[in-house]
């Protein structure tokens, strides 16, 4: 069990496929809540956007990234928040943001500002993915 | 301090490292061990055992492997932790 | 000169070089690199596939993908002579490792300067 | 102009952003065309099926990729092939694979298996980007 | 000894280190860098730059973006002074650069060992 | 044969290459330009034109600089063709 109340705050840089970031991160996720570390946040940033889409169709017996992410915010209310920017760019649309009828990202997901993630750091200890 | 790299590329620490860091291998990060044992034999190295063991990679090694939670612990103890990616 | 060229080249078998580069998890490039060398096989095109760099690492026995939810890159690499790609070489380098088992899997080691005559020699060559 | 009546095949395999890949294999094919070369088709893979969202927000002064692939299709005809099974896992989804009504691939971007692409290849010289 | 520790921090100014080690533009790496320490410096955080590697590229005064439709990168981080990132640091390594007019963009010339410190006391590091 | 470089990293090049190879240095490739030339001061190597000027580098080297066309020129007249990225 933690033996001190250090907060960690995640930022995944890289796209599930083309890397295996965030699984890493949902390892690191689940091992610190399981010693009661709590998870400010896990902000995705870069690439990392790719990882609230929910359109990605993975085959039944390979490991689904975007399920574990719901998951995680499920049953450990862990926020999951996507830089608007760098999102938008990539093709990574929220309801509210769509122009055109089409989506990808629905909640718990949420888009913010890089402002988010860097006061979530002021109060806790980043680790990069 | 802590090192987490991500990169088979061994020099990509070099500009970082110094001699109280300790360094974590992830991912890729775990085909980098032979060489940064080589070139840093005096500091503290770590290797994830799950990457360690999806690659397949000999456990008769000077490099000890870290369980997802003792992973957390460290990186609860030390400051600040720097990734290195490819 | 050209037209010399090309009829030179007719004794060779028309081959596309598939050279795998990358580790078996890390990136989808293992995976994307053994799926294009089925698509090829499937339509008849005649493959030839090359590990190189890091792309030994797929070939090691003893790696346990299930430790990270995936499936085992070698397991899947061993049905290729199946979907007919039956020529795969492993770029050998000084460092000889003992950790693949390259007669099983009806590997052939190839020197450096024999990689380059198959790159050069084949009508396409993708890297992944 | 073309002294000879070689075609190409371009596979592009990085996404936009995070690569200048797609940028580079647009330059290629107009340059070819220009020539009198023909472009038998553009296959994206791997990362390179990002492409083909038409959900990618891009600022008003910054150069619009999916655009270009759109113009490029629009005035030379040039096919815009997408893998099937790399676009699924990433979420690159025509609305005929739609599992719940969103979608981000319309044509002329179409889904295609890596048969297809080597199908080009025996009566074409690839590129890869 | 960890409170020791923490209070000899105190002597130094809290901050985040951002580096940058890509090249201008071949990836958004240099940009998404630029964009975090805006972000940074928005809410009243101190933010440290430092480029080092291929970021160096990004300093080269004749660099034409327009040439690949982008917008100049430099131009972009000479910026940063008004947004309150002030300390900007090169990594200098073997090969000095004439094409970098490290004088107007006020960057700071840093040797290997002051970068390590500078990593070191940082309360946070982002690689980019 | 062609060899296409979209890295930095003039090694890459090394498996590859043989006498008769053309390298042509896109993207992140020029930076490698100066490596290659000392390594390889047999081989022709070009650098596209628009990339170079677009990373600001010296024009005086010996390295031929291709528009477009002339890029598409080459690609037509050699085979098979490499591309190498990071």
């Amino acid at each position: 069990m933690a033996t001190d109340n250090t907060a960690f705050t995640l930022i995944v840089t890289k796209s599930p496929f083309d890397s295996r970031n965030a699984e890493s991160a949902l390892y690191f996720c689940k091992a610190a809540i399981a010693q009661g570390f709590a998870i400010e946040q896990v902000f995705f940033y870069q690439a990392g956007v790719q990882n609230a889409s929910l359109l990605q169709q993975v085959n039944s017996d390979e490991f689904d990234v975007y399920q574990a992410w719901l998951e995680l915010h499920e049953q450990q209310g862990v926020r999951l928040n996507v830089c608007t920017t760098a999102a938008g760019r990539r093709g990574i649309v929220s309801e509210e943001c769509a122009l055109n009828g089409n989506y990808n990202v629905n909640p718990p997901f949420e888009q913010v500002g890089l402002s988010d993630y860097f006061a979530a750091l002021t109060s806790s200890k980043g680790v990069q993915f | 301090m802590i090192i987490q790299l991500f990169s088979s590329q061994a020099s990509k620490i070099d500009d970082y490292i110094n001699a109280q860091t300790i360094v974590v291998l992830i991912q890729d990060g775990v085909y980098a061990c032979k060489n940064i044992l080589n070139q840093y034999p005096d500091c503290e190295i770590y290797a994830l055992d799950r990457d360690w063991h999806a690659a397949g990679l000999e456990t008769n090694i000077a490099c000890q492997l870290l369980s997802d939670q003792e992973w957390v612990l460290l990186c609860s103890k030390h400051s600040p932790i720097i990734s290195l990616q490819d | 000169m050209k037209t010399q060229r090309a009829s030179s080249q007719e004794v060779f078998e028309d081959y596309i070089l598939i050279n795998s580069t990358k580790s078996p998890y890390s990136q989808s490039s293992a995976n994307d690199a053994f799926e294009a060398a089925l698509g090829a096989s499937n339509i008849g095109v005649k493959v030839k596939f090359v590990f190189s760099g890091l792309a030994k690492y797929q070939l090691f026995t003893q790696q346990q993908a299930n430790k990270i939810n995936r499936k085992n890159m070698l397991k899947r690499l061993s049905s290729l002579p199946l979907f007919e790609v039956e020529d795969i070489y492993l770029l050998s380098s000084q460092s000889t490792d003992e950790s693949i088992d390259a007669e099983s899997m009806k590997i052939t080691l190839i020197e450096p300067e024999a990689f380059k005559s198959l790159c050069l020699n084949a009508s396409q060559v993708l890297v992944f």
